[in-house]
């Protein structure tokens, strides 16, 4: 509530903190708007130098044709939805267990594991390139989405078991205990009292999950090659063409693949904000 | 059978649980890092046979012009990144009120947040770019030569933080906003009747309230610091002739563009080692949280 | 059923409708053969393909020849195609490409094309400024005087991506000191600190100290410094035929040609001209089905058609594409060349590539650290090519 | 010290009026409590006060001075919130001399200050401690200190015990009390516990649904409750409410008991009839009711009794040894009955 | 219902001995209360008799069978948490049906006996809600409901009113006590509230610091505590002590103060003396003390008193016109007076 409510000052104020806010949102999101009014430009305009005036004509629709017509971007768009979604799910699964034994049960070397999924989770992912490659490439899933499903879904679970700890960690201990004398065995507790209650939190860890995944480009590029299996990122790379000059075209794919996010975002703000921060404090 | 379950169960249980996730984590994520460890000590093309050099790669690595240019990039990064904690505090502060359509603007902040760094740095890039660019054309309009900020060796790195401040200052911003919201209201009421207004209540009742949450986005920011890539990547490729670049870009660009796995696996060592500092700092605090609250 | 797969970086609109007609007159004419192309942007395909070559060969893959090449059949990993190059008559209609994609007296890959390099420009510019299409460095750097007085930018660059500065240097070079000596450096077997080369630098220096290049030409990819050409704001480009492509049909009349002048007129006329291939990977699972596409391929007509698609020469000398004016004169510019080269990055040494071109970059911006930037060449060179 | 005066104070938020018009007048010096259900607007009228929530209507005045737009530093007031509000990284030292550091007042005189309230509330010893390293009564005396050293014109309590366990809640009550005979500072004093407003206070506001009830000093309001509300409020167990009419003298409950009266109301009148627990007595004289329930809790015993239907709760002061079932007579104190109008619930006089 | 035997229990938590030899019999249908100040280790032993808890030492049996080493589900016991513990997540319906569900039974039988148990308890109407859409007293009924619907052998609740307001906390303890009458289940309540354990059990245990220290029916702790602690821990306002010795078949106070013995102790031996505050009344044949504070709340008066240093609680059931400063005549009631052993606390018989 700090500072004072805006609502409790004079008119003047008021309007004036109003005025502020709308320059500042527009001056922040001014780099969407570019890409917004690039998207929208025919190509001659770029050639042309008209960057930033008004576009010539409309070229939306144009632009959006051709992403699809010049690259398989429809099959990218199914690899990057696949790899997410398998992604999602199984963070989610296995996070749950591994969260759950980390926040509930006492037993020697815990702070140690805990220990070992925070640090990983903060490691500078470069350096896993090349052997997580040689691994891809020994469990013969090099080149396949399932590459990127199993190398996200491990790095991701370091980062969602340090979250759902903390969440897991923070329901009333009696709730266990309560389900324990009533007859509940171990398993069964996770299926009917943590995972139902934890279901917020696996919201917003979902869509979390679901950007980083959704906007990586460097695994792609160190895991997969064929367009079988190239996920949205590298296909939008791959727009560039050898020979254009389509920053059009490049901005139209850029905001295909920036719009589930988006969406997913919008959709689900309160969790996703709810997420990172329990991610990062636990509240 | 059934005794020996219970006899166990007290550690069989968590040991179930975590049988999976361990496994995929430590094969995946712990065991590569330490193998990326052990590759820093041999001469490697990333395909071919490797050749032990022991300490030859940071041997050359210490003496690499462009390592020390890489290093003290990063420390640019990260002096300049600790910004993203100020802004968005400041940010917080700003949104932090109660409108009607509050909740919409504070969305609208936060996008940056969900946008892929790639796309960020191509949409910087325009911007800065020295003929067409707004950048540009705002100077020109003001009457000032546009400097070509990401050909400059001397403003890239600033430029290209630029960018990445952006996204980093919203991540910070929603952290901010949450901590704010969790602020103790008697604990400022209590502080406005003590006479406290204004910066003064500010920086002694609600600054403290925010501390643990300044830690967390400080830690996390210099770690995205160190960790970025993508938008020196897409932006510069390093350049102006490896002004830009920082050890994980160096990292990337040896073992790629130049063909030497092992002395990229060295680079990473390195940036591990700084980031390890961080990292283990992070780790007391959490876990010091963590025996605390029980 | 029999399935082939074909890992290419031939991705450009053109040259990619013109390989999927092809791909698709083979199928038809082998029922039951099922194709699959995997397409790649150059600069993804240049990491990924040291990765597919060693743990998921295609049956075939494009690649660049030279030391590119060699790179790959230095470790084994691609089909020795002497025989097959041999069977088909191909060494004999492929001749002059021959020894790009020969290493130890051995082919490794068939040449699909050939790119050339050389000065676009700018027709109306150079009319407007009263210039007439240099044939020496003098009147070269002559015109480009007279057009920076009007206004207009020479030359016109983008060194982001950093290679296509390095035809500069390669030029240069070769114009001064000659082929021997231009491999002999790429082969690392050369000073950097050499006043030869030092000679370039001094050749060099001259048209960047009077700010004939486009400026700030590290903030632009190459791709970026083409509008600049077609929008008059620069008078020239040194590149390949992709500014042609990148342009839109009606503009390719305004954008003329001429090769890289002379500047001594004792040295032979050498050229930079880049051959590109297609090979066999050493792990293909079907070699017998990928050698028979390959002939395919070779066939003229589809040599033609994938040539023409990229606005490049087709790799067989038996067939000449009359229709296009411009691919004639491109043509008779390869025939014209003594020799050639390929390109920096495609002959020496890609660590060193890597540091050369970086080199060459700072050089473009700041000429007068010429001395320090050879000093870090040099030694760059001593620690690969010891 | 100072007089505070509310007239026909209101408060909306947004749409929601929580206070309809509240006027309370607090003499110099006075100890006031106010009491009321949850939700009743007792806090947002302290608040308000404080300068912490905007006035919607009406007027305040601390001393004459109308205050209604002074910002909360400039009403010198201190407020002890339920919560303490500790600052939690400041020692208690600092937390005692946070508001005259505010005030920029000199070291010397800081220190003396703290040094003195510490001394009032025997907190010399731990001055440098956290207030997490403190107890819950430890921290409710910094608490206090912290309002005290100001030396303000008005203290403001709002449940400043309710966290406390009952012990420490009856030790720090006298010690509030004290100090107030000490300082003698004008208080208003917020709380849901019977026992406090009662013993406290020199006035208690009883409030309802953001408006005052009663007001009057703590045994007045207990001996004769203006209406329903108030004399159930009041007192703990709480009165029992019998409904039934008067008739011929006599109270005749609908239960079918006839209980007595103390005065000579009109007959027929349809009324409730309001006897405390501790008003009833076992009695070979009274009527006969059925023992539901015996609670003896060594000096009291608590007795639930049932007739017709009608429970009536007796608090008695000796040992019972009556067993649930069975039938006992109980005789309500004619004296201290009261009556009540069944609709508004207001007290009948007669 | 079972029986509930507990003998020698002992508790460390790492090094820390929590529970030092803990023995208390427990008959089929008893309800006992276990009181004892905060941390004295209620909650823990009531945890390990439900299999929550490892048990380091001693055994616990449940009708005749030892269950140190079954697990929470098979020893056939319902816990009621201070929390209340509900399922955030499930309906009041699905709250109460989750032991059966857990144990298989039947949809019929699962709806009965939650229908049986929600009927008892006046929850049918909510049998949709969700926990957060109930009342504190509501949600208390639910977590009894829940362990209720299961008939178990015994009834555990850990303060299971400690979160409700005065009011509510009367009503719930009239319940629980109504229930256990009628299902006359094995019952341990741990509790801290004086008259929850007085008034619900028919056997206290006072706890201190992981011992026993009496066990007995409520009056008996109130009449004869068998030490100091349990005398003053029972009963509140708490009991005076006044330490002096005997002399000359009276009790002579350090302060001076000479009071009434109810036997003949040996003469000169130093002890304590203690009389509760109700058992003091104002008779002029009493001895002087001075007024320090003075409390009416409606139904009773508690007077500070002071003399020599000495502070004396007294309880007056009536309204009392003093004046602090005043002196008044106080007088205790010999018959109720204890007498203890200062060294050990011990109480002494005589
Ligand atoms: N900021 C606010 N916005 C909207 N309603 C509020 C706000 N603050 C309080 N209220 C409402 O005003 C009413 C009175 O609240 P208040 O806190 O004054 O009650 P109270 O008498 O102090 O109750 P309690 O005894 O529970 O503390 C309540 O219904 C509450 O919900
Ligand atoms: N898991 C544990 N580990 C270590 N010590 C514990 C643990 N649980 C309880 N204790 C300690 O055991 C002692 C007894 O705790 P317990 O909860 O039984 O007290 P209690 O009598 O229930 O107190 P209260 O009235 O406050 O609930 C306390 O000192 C407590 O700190
Ligand atoms: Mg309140
Ligand atoms: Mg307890």
């Amino acid at each position: 509530m700090y500072p004072a409510p805006i609502a409790d000052a004079s008119p003047s104020r008021r309007l004036a903190y109003r005025v502020a806010l709308y320059v500042s949102m527009l001056l922040w999101m001014a780099p969407l708007i570019a890409i917004f009014m690039t998207a929208a430009r025919p190509q001659d305009d770029l050639l042309a130098g008209n960057y930033w005036g008004w576009p010539s004509k409309i070229a939306f629709a144009d632009n959006f044709r051709q992403v699809f017509a010049t690259s398989p971007m429809a099959g990218f768009f199914v690899n990057s939805v696949v790899v997410t979604v398998a992604t999602v799910a199984g963070v989610l699964v296995l996070s749950t267990l591994a969260a759950v034994a980390l926040a509930k049960y006492e037993f020697r070397g815990r702070t140690l594991l805990f220990a070992m999924f925070i640090a990983g989770n903060f490691l500078p992912y470069q350096i896993l390139m090349i052997p997580v490659r040689e691994l891809a490439v020994g469990l013969g899933l090099y080149n396949t989405v399932w590459a990127l499903v199993v190398f996200h879904t491990a790095f991701q679970t370091g980062f969602a078991t340090l979250f759902l700890r903390n969440f897991i960690a923070g329901l009333p201990e009696e709730l266990f205990e309560a389900a324990r004398i009533e007859g509940a065995s171990e398993l069964r507790i996770l299926r009917v009292i943590v995972v139902p209650l934890i279901r917020p939190a696996l919201a917003g860890l979902a869509v979390l999950v679901f950007t980083f995944v959704w906007n990586d480009y460097f695994w792609a590029l160190a895991l997969v090659q064929s367009d079988a299996a190239k996920p949205l990122t590298l296909g939008l790379a791959g727009l560039k063409g050898e020979w254009l000059t389509a920053w059009n075209l490049i901005s139209a794919g850029a905001l295909m693949a920036a719009l589930p996010p988006v969406l997913l975002f919008f959709f689900m703000q309160k969790h996703f904000v709810a997420g990172l921060t329990a991610g990062a404090v636990r509240g | 059978m059934r005794q020996l379950w219970l006899r166990h169960q007290s550690w069989l249980t968590p040991a179930l649980l975590l049988f999976l996730p361990v496994l995929l984590f430590g094969t995946v994520i712990v065991a590569s890092a330490v193998q990326s460890v052990w590759f820093g000590f041999f001469d490697w093309d990333g395909t071919g046979p490797k050749t032990w050099v022991g300490l030859g790669n940071y041997r050359e690595l210490f003496g690499d012009p462009q390592f020390l240019v890489s290093l003290k990039n990063n420390v640019i990064w990260l002096v300049l990144f600790l910004l993203a904690p100020v802004i968005g505090l400041a940010l917080a502060l700003f949104l932090n009120q109660n409108l009607p359509e509050i909740r919409v603007v504070k969305a609208v902040f936060f996008i940056p947040l969900v946008l892929a760094h790639v796309i960020i740095g191509v949409v910087f890039a325009w911007f800065y770019d020295p003929t067409f660019g707004l950048l540009a054309m705002a100077a020109r309009a003001i009457g000032v030569t546009p400097v070509a900020i990401l050909s400059n060796e001397h403003l890239v790195t600033f430029g290209i933080i630029v960018a990445a401040l952006w996204a980093q200052v919203a991540f910070c911003l929603v952290l901010f906003l949450a901590g704010l919201s969790q602020i103790d209201h008697e604990l400022v009421a209590a502080g406005r009747l003590d006479g406290a207004t204004g910066w003064r209540l500010f920086r002694f009742i609600v600054l403290p309230q925010l501390k643990s949450v300044t830690f967390v986005s400080a830690i996390i920011t210099v770690i995205m610091s160190l960790r970025n890539f993508d938008m020196i990547s897409v932006m510069t490729q390093g350049g102006p002739y490896g002004r830009s670049t920082v050890l994980a870009y160096q990292m990337y660009d040896a073992t790629i563009f130049s063909y030497r796995a092992g002395y990229g696996a060295a680079i990473a060592t390195v940036l591990f080692a700084i980031m390890s500092i961080y990292i283990g700092w992070f780790l007391v605090h959490t876990l010091r949280e963590e025996r605390r609250r029980r | 059923q029999q399935a082939l797969v074909i890992n290419t970086d031939r991705s450009g609109t053109g040259q990619k409708a013109a390989f999927n007609k092809i791909v698709a007159d083979f199928e038809a004419q082998n029922p039951g053969v099922k194709v699959t192309v995997n397409y790649s942007d150059v600069e993804s395909y240049k990491t990924s393909i040291r990765n597919f070559l060693v743990t998921s060969p295609p049956d075939i893959a494009f690649w660049f020849t030279g030391a590119r090449m060699r790179a790959f059949t230095k470790r084994n990993l691609f089909e020795d195609l002497s025989g097959f190059l041999k069977e088909n008559k191909l060494t004999d209609t492929m001749k002059p490409f021959i020894p790009a994609v020969t290493d130890g007296g051995k082919q490794y890959m068939m040449p699909t094309n050939m790119t050339t390099w050389g000065f676009y420009y700018n027709k109306q510019v150079f009319d407007k400024a009263g210039v007439k299409v240099p044939t020496t460095w003098t009147e070269l750097m002559t015109a480009a005087g007279k057009l920076k007085a009007s206004g207009i930018v020479p030359f016109t660059i983008g060194t982001r991506d950093l290679w296509a500065n390095s035809l500069w240097f390669d030029y240069l070079n070769l114009r001064t000191n000659g082929l021997d000596f231009h491999m002999q450096l790429m082969d690392g077997k050369v000073k950097y600190t050499d006043p030869r080369v030092k000679k370039v630098f001094e050749l060099w220096a001259d048209p960047v100290k009077k700010g004939y290049f486009l400026e700030n030409a590290s903030s632009y990819g190459w791709q970026e410094g083409i509008p600049f050409l077609s929008q008059g704001k620069a008078a020239m480009y040194l590149l390949g035929p992709y500014v042609r492509t990148s342009l839109p049909a009606e503009m390719h009349a305004n954008i003329g040609f001429f090769p890289f002048p002379a500047l001594d007129p004792k040295m032979p006329n050498y050229e930079e001209l880049s051959v590109n291939g297609v090979g066999i990977p050493k792990g293909a699972k079907n070699k017998d089905l990928a050698k028979k596409f390959l002939k395919f391929f070779a066939e003229k007509d589809n040599n033609m058609l994938f040539a023409k698609g990229g606005a490049v020469l087709p790799s067989r000398i038996d067939v000449a594409i009359t229709d296009d004016p411009y691919a004639a004169e491109q043509f008779a510019h390869a025939k014209g060349a003594k020799g050639s080269s390929q390109f920096y990055d495609r002959d020496t040494d890609p660590d060193m590539a890597q540091a050369g071109m970086r080199g060459f970059q700072e050089f473009l911006q700041q000429p007068d650290r010429v001395d320090a930037i050879l000093e870090r060449l040099e030694s760059t060179r001593e620690r690969i090519f010891k | 010290m100072a007089s505070v005066s509310i007239s026909n104070v209101q408060k909306s938020f947004g749409e929601v009026e929580i206070l309809k018009g509240v006027s309370i007048d607090i003499a110099d010096g006075e100890f006031v409590t106010l009491v009321g259900p949850s939700g009743c607007g007792k806090s947002t009228l302290l608040r308000m006060l404080a300068g912490l929530e905007k006035i919607s209507g009406g007027t305040m005045a601390i001393d004459g001075q109308v205050v209604n737009d002074l910002p909360p530093k400039d009403r010198d007031i201190a407020m002890v919130f339920q919560s303490y509000a500790l600052y939690p990284h400041m020692t208690v030292r600092e937390n005692m001399a946070f508001s005259l550091r505010m005030r920029d007042a000199s070291a010397e005189e800081t220190r003396a200050k703290v040094d003195r309230a510490a001394e009032i509330l025997g907190l010399g010893s731990l001055l440098d401690r956290f207030p997490k390293q403190l107890s819950g009564g430890q921290r409710q005396r910094v608490a206090m200190g912290r309002a005290i050293v100001r030396n303000p014109k008005v203290f403001l309590f709002d449940e400043p015990l309710s966290n406390l366990d009952a012990k420490l809640r009856v030790a720090m009550r006298g010690e509030i009390k004290e100090l107030h005979q000490r300082l003698r500072t004008t208080t208003v004093y917020v709380t849901h516990d019977q026992i406090e407003a009662m013993t406290m206070a020199s006035k208690v506001v009883v409030m309802r649904e953001g408006r005052v009830e009663q007001v009057g000093p703590p045994l007045a309001l207990y001996d004769r409750p203006g209406n329903m509300f108030v004399a159930g409020f009041i007192g703990s167990p709480s009165m029992n409410f019998i409904p039934g009419k008067v008739s011929g003298g006599e109270f005749l409950a609908d239960c079918g008991l006839r209980l007595p009266l103390p005065g000579a109301p009109a007959d027929a009148q349809r009324a409730v009839y309001g006897i405390r627990p501790e008003h009833c007595r076992l009695d070979p004289a009274g009527f006969e009711m059925n023992v539901v329930v015996v609670e003896p809790s060594g000096s009291e015993t608590q007795i639930v009794l049932r007739q017709g239907g009608q429970d009536l709760v007796c608090l008695v002061h000796d040992r019972v040894d009556a067993q649930p079932g069975q039938a006992v007579r109980v005789l309500p104190d004619r004296a201290k009955a009261h009556l009540f109008d069944p609709e508004t619930g207001v007290a009948l006089t007669f």
